[in-house]
């Protein structure tokens, strides 16, 4: 199982953190902190895997962001890089050519598509095109809650003026 | 007694080396980075870890932090330690004269320029030279860069090597402001447990050619030297330290401050007093602490000097818990408010007249849901700040300041005093 | 309506928060911009404020981002969730997965709302409850919601359904006994089409075997048929554009199926016969050119491993082995590693095949590969190549990074421990070892040494008098100076007379006062620590019994100690002066060689709990 | 891995390298400057642009000073990794070290005495010789650090060239500056050779005291810092020295007043006046006051040799404690300096308000910090006898408090107290016994069962106490088990009923066959034996009158007090180690790992 999502810039700043496993606020800082040092101080050619606290971590690099998964001992470290893949195509998709930019102030948008991703720690979907539709619905029920809001204030407006 | 760095280091806030200088091939920026990363990484906070540490492998590591730069010495000699860090923030004012403010982005910007400091202030891991305004005398900033070759000005390796020939204004002055900081400490049962006074001859000179300065004060050694009456107005200054202009040998011989100055500003000297002064802002505080529900404030400020003085900005920072909420405050004069980047509420006087007593109350709610590790508030004093302006404790004064240019010209110069709370911290029970 | 707006809450948007944290220099920058806007987050909370509840909520997620606390916000979350739209319960359930987790009490009171949510009529609102309920709930909460997501497994909706599999497996972890409820609908889904169903159903499935042998026995009875059918089909698939990855479709599939399969195959001969075919078919048809390929490859051999395969389908399994092993790809070498340590159980032989490559890989210059490696060789030792691999390993410690010393050391010592047959070769390795990492070696490493040397007569002579040299050499290595110390005590006289020489030994003078000098610079080293000193003080009187000459004068050393703040110095500095000066007559007696600790008898204890912390350390759990 | 992952997230760019070729040979002078600038702003960044070197070495040749110096420093980056095509810059070297600009023939001497390539050093000897002998100053100086550079690289050859006689002439130069980085150069030459080099005599003695006057504030840090070599001929020459340093007191250099102390105090042994040794202590005391307002970092070096000094000579900060007490702000390093201090510092006089502050910080957010705080209020009842039970009770008051690591540290204190005043304030020990359940460090487990062993006689129940750690024996870290091992004894020597008995039993055969741990085997070996030969005389070796502790404040033997004085400033006084302890000569390390 997938223990925590990490997403670090090369600066170490936090870009997305998801925890499946209880971890304290203390204990994840430290995890966090403990982690940066590890992974982006390594250098290009090395494997995409670290050991640790009997752990592994698998991380990618994209440009200046790591994806980082935590995973049990015995999980195939091989597909987890796929799953880190197939997560960063799919934002990719969703944001038209991604940046880190748009990890930063759509925060919470690349929350809701991970959340399509993965639950429990475990895989949910591997149709790239069905997060896209799902992710896609629920915003535009945002949307339109939206307008009927600011609609019903039109109303309001009107009858109050 | 030998002993020079390595190489100088500036780094991110990361640790991440920005620009380096190896002044004599003995060290690695790999291993320095390595060792400077993990170092704020096992803490995440540089101020924890004291500013020398040692990486087993030999090497010696000093550091400094300036907003989001590290400046880092790694050192293979036993290296004079005091000397090398005290280097360390002079290279920053150096810096922060070429670009008003040392910073990543200054230093990405300027990097050229940052070499070439670093090549004329330290020479093969030895402090050279660190006076800024000679320095940008020949190493200029592109803006002011200009084609023809430079020479070294003549001060670089002159016996005064803070001031360059030739300056001329049209009107020579001379402003000296005696600032006084004083530095109190309260225990929680009120008890003053440490008080000193700090003060400064901070000087701003326009003065043209090469003036010879002396400077009186009311010092009662010297007085008492000179056979002077010293009645009442004579001070005692417990420890003096003089900018390098300052002749040391001369003033030991007969207590005369005499000196060229550098051009612009300066501190001419510094001084501490000792004596233990009444407190000149007296604060009390009772905070009473409902569960977690609310807590309430009540606070009492009175001023302990004459009447005919008066103290301006006055500000009392007294703590509240980080996860305050709704301030309910009132005060018998000034403005109090919550300060929540402080952890604080401001309580701020703007006039505050000798003799007085101020109060101030606030309420705060707390929410019910207490955070996760419930980890213990850090125990912050109360902290005061101030000002009283044409007033010293010490009593300090400059009896008179001449200069004596062989062009003789006259100038006139301007005295001012002012007071001011320093580390002014009033622990609460 | 009054839209008077609150002085606080009203500041700033979400972005505007952003790019002033990310406008700062410094922490202490940071730390002020953030309690400013939590500041004015508590206050708008205080107030009941509506309208912007949903902005707050989102920059309280990215303060909870940088790590700072939010607990005050976290009643925020049920608020919104209780809300009647979509968008603030979408917004609302994030909060709650980000800000809370399982262990706060504060998430029981979501257990309601929650409960509503998976009855919702809208399919999105019922799998924001599903994630939430998978990715953080508490045990009593499973307990609690399970027959909601019971239900919801046979929802008309593939989406719902996936996400109830996947919920399911986390209400099994948290409450085992549970399982047995999940297995039939589980089996049901297994005939599902859509993917995202299989994956997840898929992976409740060997959740469930975890969790309950009596799920396992059904699901071998009743699912295999049907994995094999989704291997086949989804192997044998042609391009499928929403799957490929890299020209093969739906890996990921591929990868949980051949998972579940070992699951069920391991110990089971039936089932493990069931799918050989199938295996076969994956480790042949695969393309291993692309990391998708190579990932199912990996799963495939480990499945081929763990179950009780034919001869030949093990052939197969190791020959990609050797394939990835010399892979140029850092990833490939590093799976092999690992596969290949769970390979020695299956044929050792085939695995001895690779040492060479192997050992270079412990002088990888990645650190993960080395440790892999390491694990690896220590398994690979035995009788025949344990002298050439211990030498590799040792000229090897000299040059290893300062991080890597203490695993290498710990690993050597405990080979050389292990095929120590030849007590001198032994000895040898471990003195080289004490003298090039001696600030590394464990505890217990150099107790043994200890234990060895003392059982060994004929080379106790040999031991001290290397030891005195590697002292003189190296005397900053910690527990080489422990043992060379304990040595000298122990068997000063014959340090100073050569006593039982080797025919490769080269005679040495040392004194008695040589041997005392030894000690009492190790007892005053600058850095020396109480254990060493404590151990110099017992040698000293050890000492004094054996060259009664040098009494005198270490009875002054030791007395130097009488006052020392350090309890156990003092006591034994009191207790040793007293006995030099005042109990000669017995003090030959007391310090008369000491008993042997009896060898055979602890190398069965020292390996039975070596065994055990080997076990409890590592975490490899073993697929039941 | 990757290939097709570049595509997100980034922007590259290709071919940098050649198109920085390109530039560099471009015709134009603006374009070439701007090319050097990529280059260095490459290596600045870390990448490798050292294929670049013969095109960068071409735009050596030029008027423009700046581009000179980028050229420059460049060179000495990558030099060491082309020795073959350093060569090329040998000529522009010469050359340039006889420009009529005295900044460019400074400028080549300084980079050429960088460039550690055997093959340059040779002919960096004939523009060395004659800068040594400019007209300028600037140049000059810029050369007496250069002999160094050299005798760094190849000793032999300065020594064969006359370069130290060269060196020593200049410590009669008329430009302080010049006279300055001499010393500094010879002082680090004398370092490294077993020969005496740079020795002082009374004549170079007096060139740099004058000079002292006039040199820059750095220069006085060198110039200070050789003369604590020099050992004046008697007291006069002594109190002469201390005469002409002590004006540098009051230096606005931290480094210069500290430079000064250590002459000052070095020179006072050789004074035989009291009157002029107290005059001095009394004048050093402000100025060390004075360095607690410097920086936090500069303080923290202060204090570090604050602690040396108050050691050597207590009286100087005698009355001067409050100034260490600490202020919320420091740095927690400078706060665990000021306790370490304040402890040194304690006396009856100003005990009580000591244990205020004592008391105030151990109720702090820091834990160590706290437990520091506890361990000093401990520290000051050893050392003041007066003072111990007003000590004991403030830790009593911590105890109550019931904060797990500050009962720790006092029960591991307190040890400490009953040792050093035996017989005393065991009433305590029953409070002490009530955290017995709570104890979960070594240190203070250890404590409590020394305490138990130690008054095993007044404590009703001491066997039972024991025995609750008896069980766990095999599992506990070796501390705790030789204090169990000799506790037990105790306890059967001063009770030798069947209970204590049996736990004799069961500890020495845990001690024996049990454990593989030779020390402890060693323990228990010879207490049975001694018990079981003779157990009067175990009583008298094992029972042993004890003498009281020591008073640990001043822990530092007085040799290495007095090598580490002689060094104050420097690194070895902020580690408190002898210079030899952590420094290694190491000639320029191969930069391989810089890529």
């Amino acid at each position: 199982m997938i223990n925590f999502v990490l997403l670090i810039s090369r600066q170490g700043k936090v870009r997305l953190t998801k925890w499946y496993s209880p971890y304290t606020q203390k204990e994840r800082t430290k995890v966090i902190r403990e982690l940066s040092g590890l992974i982006l101080t390594r250098g290009p050619k090395l494997c995409n895997f670290v050991e640790w606290r009997g752990y592994k971590v698998v991380y990618r690099r994209y440009a200046s962001l790591y994806f980082c998964m935590c995973i049990d001992a015995d999980d195939n470290e091989l597909e987890v890089l796929e799953i880190i893949h197939h997560f960063v195509e799919i934002l990719d998709r969703y944001f038209g050519s991604v940046c880190e930019l748009d990890l930063i102030f759509n925060f919470h948008k690349a929350y809701y598509i991970l959340d399509e991703i993965l639950i429990a720690g475990e895989l949910q979907e591997s149709s790239k095109k069905n997060v896209a539709r799902l992710i896609a619905a629920q915003d535009s029920l945002v949307e339109a809650a939206k307008e009927e809001a600011s609609s019903i204030s039109n109303i309001i407006a009107q009858a109050t003026k | 007694m030998a002993g020079a760095v390595s190489a100088l280091f500036l780094l991110d806030i990361k640790g991440r080396v920005l620009v380096w200088r190896d002044y004599r091939g003995d060290v690695s920026a790999l291993q320095a980075e390595r060792f400077f990363t993990k170092l704020l990484d096992k803490e995440g906070d540089a101020e924890v870890h004291s500013p020398v540490v040692y990486d087993d492998a030999g090497v010696t590591y000093m550091f400094i932090q300036h907003n989001n730069v590290f400046l880092l010495t790694a050192a293979r000699q036993n290296c004079n330690a005091a000397s090398i860090l005290l280097f360390l923030h002079r290279v920053v004012d150096v810096f922060k004269h070429y670009f008003e403010e040392l910073e990543e982005e200054s230093l990405r910007d300027n990097f050229v320029v940052v070499y070439e400091l670093l090549d004329e202030m330290m020479d093969f891991g030895y402090p050279q030279y660190t006076e800024a305004k000679i320095l940008s005398e020949f190493i200029k900033t592109d803006a002011y860069r200009m084609e023809v070759s430079q020479r070294p000005p003549m001060a670089v390796t002159n016996a005064v090597s803070w001031r360059s020939e030739g300056i001329r204004y049209k009107k020579n002055e001379v402003f000296l402001d005696v600032v006084e900081s004083v530095n109190i400490l309260v225990n929680s049962n009120g008890q003053i447990v440490r008080s000193d006074v700090v003060g400064a001859l901070k000087m701003r000179t326009y003065l043209s050619g090469m003036p010879e300065c002396k400077l009186g004060l009311n010092d009662r050694v010297l007085l008492e030297a000179q056979g002077r009456a010293t009645k009442g107005k004579a001070i005692d200054l417990d420890d003096i330290k003089f900018h390098q202009c300052v002749r040391l040998a001369r003033f030991e011989n007969d207590r005369t401050i005499s000196f060229i100055p550098p051009d612009g500003s300066f501190d001419l000297m510094t001084y501490r007093l000792s004596t233990q002064v009444k407190p000149l802002i007296w604060v009390e505080a009772q905070i009473e602490k409902h569960s977690r529900s609310r807590i309430e404030l009540m606070v009492k400020a009175r001023s302990q000097f004459k009447e005919r003085s008066t103290a301006t900005n006055v500000e009392i920072e007294v703590p509240v818990p980080s996860d305050a909420t709704n301030p309910n405050i009132r005060t018998s004069m000034g403005s109090a408010a919550y300060a929540p980047e402080r952890d604080a509420m401001v309580w701020k006087v703007k006039s505050f007249p000798g003799g007085k007593e101020y109060m101030c109350r606030a309420e705060f709610s707390l929410p019910s849901i207490t955070a996760e590790e419930g980890v213990p508030e850090k125990k912050a004093p109360i902290r005061v700040k101030f000002e009283i302006p044409y007033f010293t404790v010490s009593g300090i004064q400059v009896r008179y300041l001449k200069i004596i240019e062989k062009s003789g010209y006259q100038a006139l110069p301007w005295v001012r005093y002012i007071t001011m709370a320093g580390e002014y911290e009033l622990r609460l029970i | 309506m009054d839209l008077a707006i609150n002085p606080f809450s009203s500041g700033t948007r979400l972005r505007d928060m952003i790019r002033s944290i990310r406008a700062c220099k410094t922490a202490a920058e940071e730390r002020a911009v953030v309690r400013r806007e939590c500041a004015a987050i508590r206050a708008a909370i205080s107030e009941g404020d509506q309208d912007y509840r949903h902005r707050n909520m989102a920059k309280l997620m990215f303060i909870h981002m940088l790590g700072y606390p939010t607990h005050f916000g976290q009643m925020e979350c049920l608020k919104l969730i209780a809300a009647a739209g979509f968008p603030e319960k979408r917004i609302g359930y994030l909060g709650l997965m980000l800000l809370l987790d399982e262990r706060q009490e504060v998430l029981m009171l979501v257990t309601n709302s929650l409960k509503q949510d998976l009855n919702h009529s809208n399919q999105f609102i019922v799998g924001l409850a599903l994630c939430a309920l998978g990715n953080i709930c508490s045990a009593e909460m499973a307990r609690d919601l399970a027959p909601e997501v019971e239900r919801l497994l046979q929802n008309r909706d593939p989406n719902t359904k996936k996400k109830a599999a996947l919920c399911s497996i986390r209400i099994v972890r948290k409450v085992p006994d549970l399982a047995e409820n999940f297995m039939g609908a589980a089996v049901s889904l297994l005939k599902e089409k859509h993917h995202g169903v299989l994956i997840s159903t898929v992976q409740l499935c060997t959740e469930l075997c975890k969790a309950s042998t009596e799920a396992l026995e059904y699901l071998r009875k009743n699912c295999l048929e049907g994995l094999v059918r989704i291997l086949r089909d989804v192997s044998n698939s042609s391009y499928a554009p929403e799957y490929d990855v890299a020209g093969i479709t739906d890996p990921f599939l591929h990868i949980r199926v051949l998972k579940l399969m070992r699951t069920l195959g391991q110990g089971d001969a039936d089932c493990s016969e069931f799918i050989n075919d199938i295996l076969a078919q994956v480790a042949t048809k695969t393309e291993s050119n692309k990391n998708a390929g190579n990932a199912i490859l990996y799963e495939c051999v480990e499945t081929i491993m763990g179950i009780e395969a034919t001869s030949g389908l093990r052939v197969l399994a190791i020959n990609i082995l050797g394939r990835f092993l010399s892979n140029r790809d850092n990833n490939i070498r590093y799976v092999a590693l690992n596969m290949l340590m769970k390979a020695i159980a299956v044929d050792t032989q085939a695995v001895q095949r690779h040492r060479a490559t192997i050992l270079e890989c412990v002088k990888d210059a990645d650190v993960s590969i080395r440790k892999r490696a390491l694990e690896l060789v220590y398994l690979l030792v035995n009788d025949t190549n344990v002298k050439p691999l211990t030498k590799e390993l040792v000229d090897y410690l000299e040059v290893s990074d300062q991080d890597f010393k203490e695993d290498l050391t710990a690993k050597i010592c405990s080979i050389v421990e292990k095929f120590s047959q030849d007590k001198l070769w032994y000895l040898d390795q471990m003195f080289r070892v004490l003298s090039l990492a001696g600030n590394y070696v464990k505890d217990d490493v150099w107790h043994a040494l200890i234990v060895l040397m003392s059982n060994a007569s004929e080379l106790q002579g040999y031991s001290v008098r290397s030891l005195f040299k590697a002292l003189l050499a190296c005397g900053e290595q910690e527990s080489l100076v422990r043992v060379a110390v304990w040595c000298i005590g122990e068997y000063g006289e014959m340090l100073v007379n050569n006593i039982s020489m080797l025919d490769i030994e080269e005679p040495i003078t040392v004194t008695e006062s040589d041997a005392v000098d030894a000690v009492e610079v190790a007892l005053k080293r600058y850095s020396a620590d109480v254990t060493t000193r404590a151990m110099c003080l017992v040698s000293l009187l050890k000492l004094s019994s054996r060259f009664p000459p040098t009494s005198e004068r270490i009875k002054e050393i030791v007395a130097q100690n009488r006052g020392n703040t350090v309890l156990e110095l003092q006591q034994r500095s009191i207790e040793f002066s007293s006995i030099i000066q005042r109990h000669q007559s017995i003090k030959s007696s007391l310090l008369e060689r000491m008993p042997v600790l009896d060898e055979a008898n602890y190398l069965v204890k020292r390996a039975a709990s070596t065994q055990a912390t080997v076990s409890s350390v590592k975490s490899t759990p073993t697929v039941t | 891995m990757s290939g097709h992952d570049s595509k997100y997230f980034s922007t590259t760019k290709k071919g940098e390298i050649p198109e920085l070729k390109e530039e560099l040979n471009s015709q134009y002078k603006d374009k070439r400057k701007d090319a050097v600038k990529k280059v260095i702003a490459a290596m600045t960044v870390g990448k490798d642009v050292s294929s670049l070197f013969t095109d960068v070495v071409n735009c050596m040749q030029t008027e423009n000073l700046e581009l000179k110096k980028l050229v420059y420093l460049y060179l000495i980056n990558y030099a060491k990794s082309q020795p073959d095509l350093a060569i090329l810059a040998v000529n522009t070297f010469v050359k340039d070290s006889q420009d009529p600009n005295p900044l460019i023939r400074a400028l080549a001497v300084r980079t050429m005495g960088c460039i550690r390539v055997d093959k340059i050093t040779e002919y960096l000897c004939d523009p060395l010789q004659r800068c040594l002998k400019d007209d300028d100053p600037y140049v000059r100086k810029t050369a007496a650090i250069c002999v160094a550079k050299l005798y760094d690289i190849n000793a032999e050859l300065v020594e064969d060239r006359g370069f130290l006689e060269a060196l020593k002439d200049l410590i009669s130069d008329n430009n302080p500056m010049v006279v300055a980085n001499a010393v500094a150069a010879l002082a680090e030459i004398q370092d490294s050779s077993v020969r005496p080099i740079f020795e002082i005599t009374s004549h170079t003695l007096s060139k740099l005291l004058t000079a002292l006057n006039e040199c820059t504030e750095w220069g006085q840090v060198f110039i200070l810092d050789s003369l604590s070599r020099y050992k004046a001929a008697d007291a006069r020459e002594a109190e002469n020295i201390v005469e002409r340093v002590t004006p540098r007191l009051q230096h606005a250099n931290c480094a210069v007043v500290l430079s000064a102390v250590k002459i000052i105090l070095l020179q006072m042994e050789l004074i035989t006046s009291t009157d002029v040794v107290r005059n001095l202590c009394k004048k050093m005391a402000p100025p060390l006051v004075t360095l607690l307002s410097a920086e936090p970092e500069i303080q923290y070096v202060a204090l570090r040799n604050i602690n040396l000094i108050v050691q050597k000579r207590p009286t100087i900060l005698a009355h001067e404690i409050k100034v260490f007490f600490c202020k919320y702000n420091d740095p927690i390093y400078v706060k665990m300096e000021k306790l370490e201090i304040m402890i040194k510092l304690a006396s009856d006089r100003n005990i009580d308000q000591v244990l205020l502050e004592f008391k105030e910080y151990a109720t702090e957010v820091d834990v160590d910090f706290v437990r520091k705080a506890v361990r000093a209020i401990g520290r000051c009842a050893i050392k003041l006898e007066r003072a111990a039970e007003r000590c004991i009770s403030v830790l009593l008051e911590l105890i109550k408090i019931k904060v797990n690591y500050v009962v720790q540290e006092a029960i591991i204190v307190i040890k400490d107290i009953f040792r050093r005043y035996p017989n005393t304030y065991e009433s305590i020990i029953a409070t002490l016994c009530e955290s017995l359940d709570t104890l979960d460090e070594p240190e203070a487990k250890a404590s409590m069962i020394w305490i138990i062993g130690e008054y095993a006689e007044r404590i009703d129940n001491a066997d039972e106490l024991l025995e609750s750690f008896l069980e766990t024996f095999p599992e506990e870290p070796a501390l705790v088990q030789l204090q169990l091992l000799t506790a037990t004894v105790k306890l059967f020597l001063k009770k030798p009923t069947e209970g204590p008995q049996q736990m004799i039993q069961a500890v020495l055969n845990n001690a024996t066959v049990e454990t593989d741990n030779p020390d402890l085997r060693d323990r228990a070996y010879i207490y049975w034996r001694l018990l079981s030969t003779d157990p009067e005389a175990a009583k008298d070796v094992v029972l042993a009158e004890k003498p009281v502790i020591s008073d640990d404040s001043n822990q530092l033997d007085s040799s290495l007090l007095d090598e580490l004085l002689a060094n104050i400033s420097t690194l070895s006084s902020v580690y408190h180690k002898p210079p030899e302890s952590f420094v290694s000569r190491v000639k320029a390390a191969p930069r391989a790992d810089d890529e």
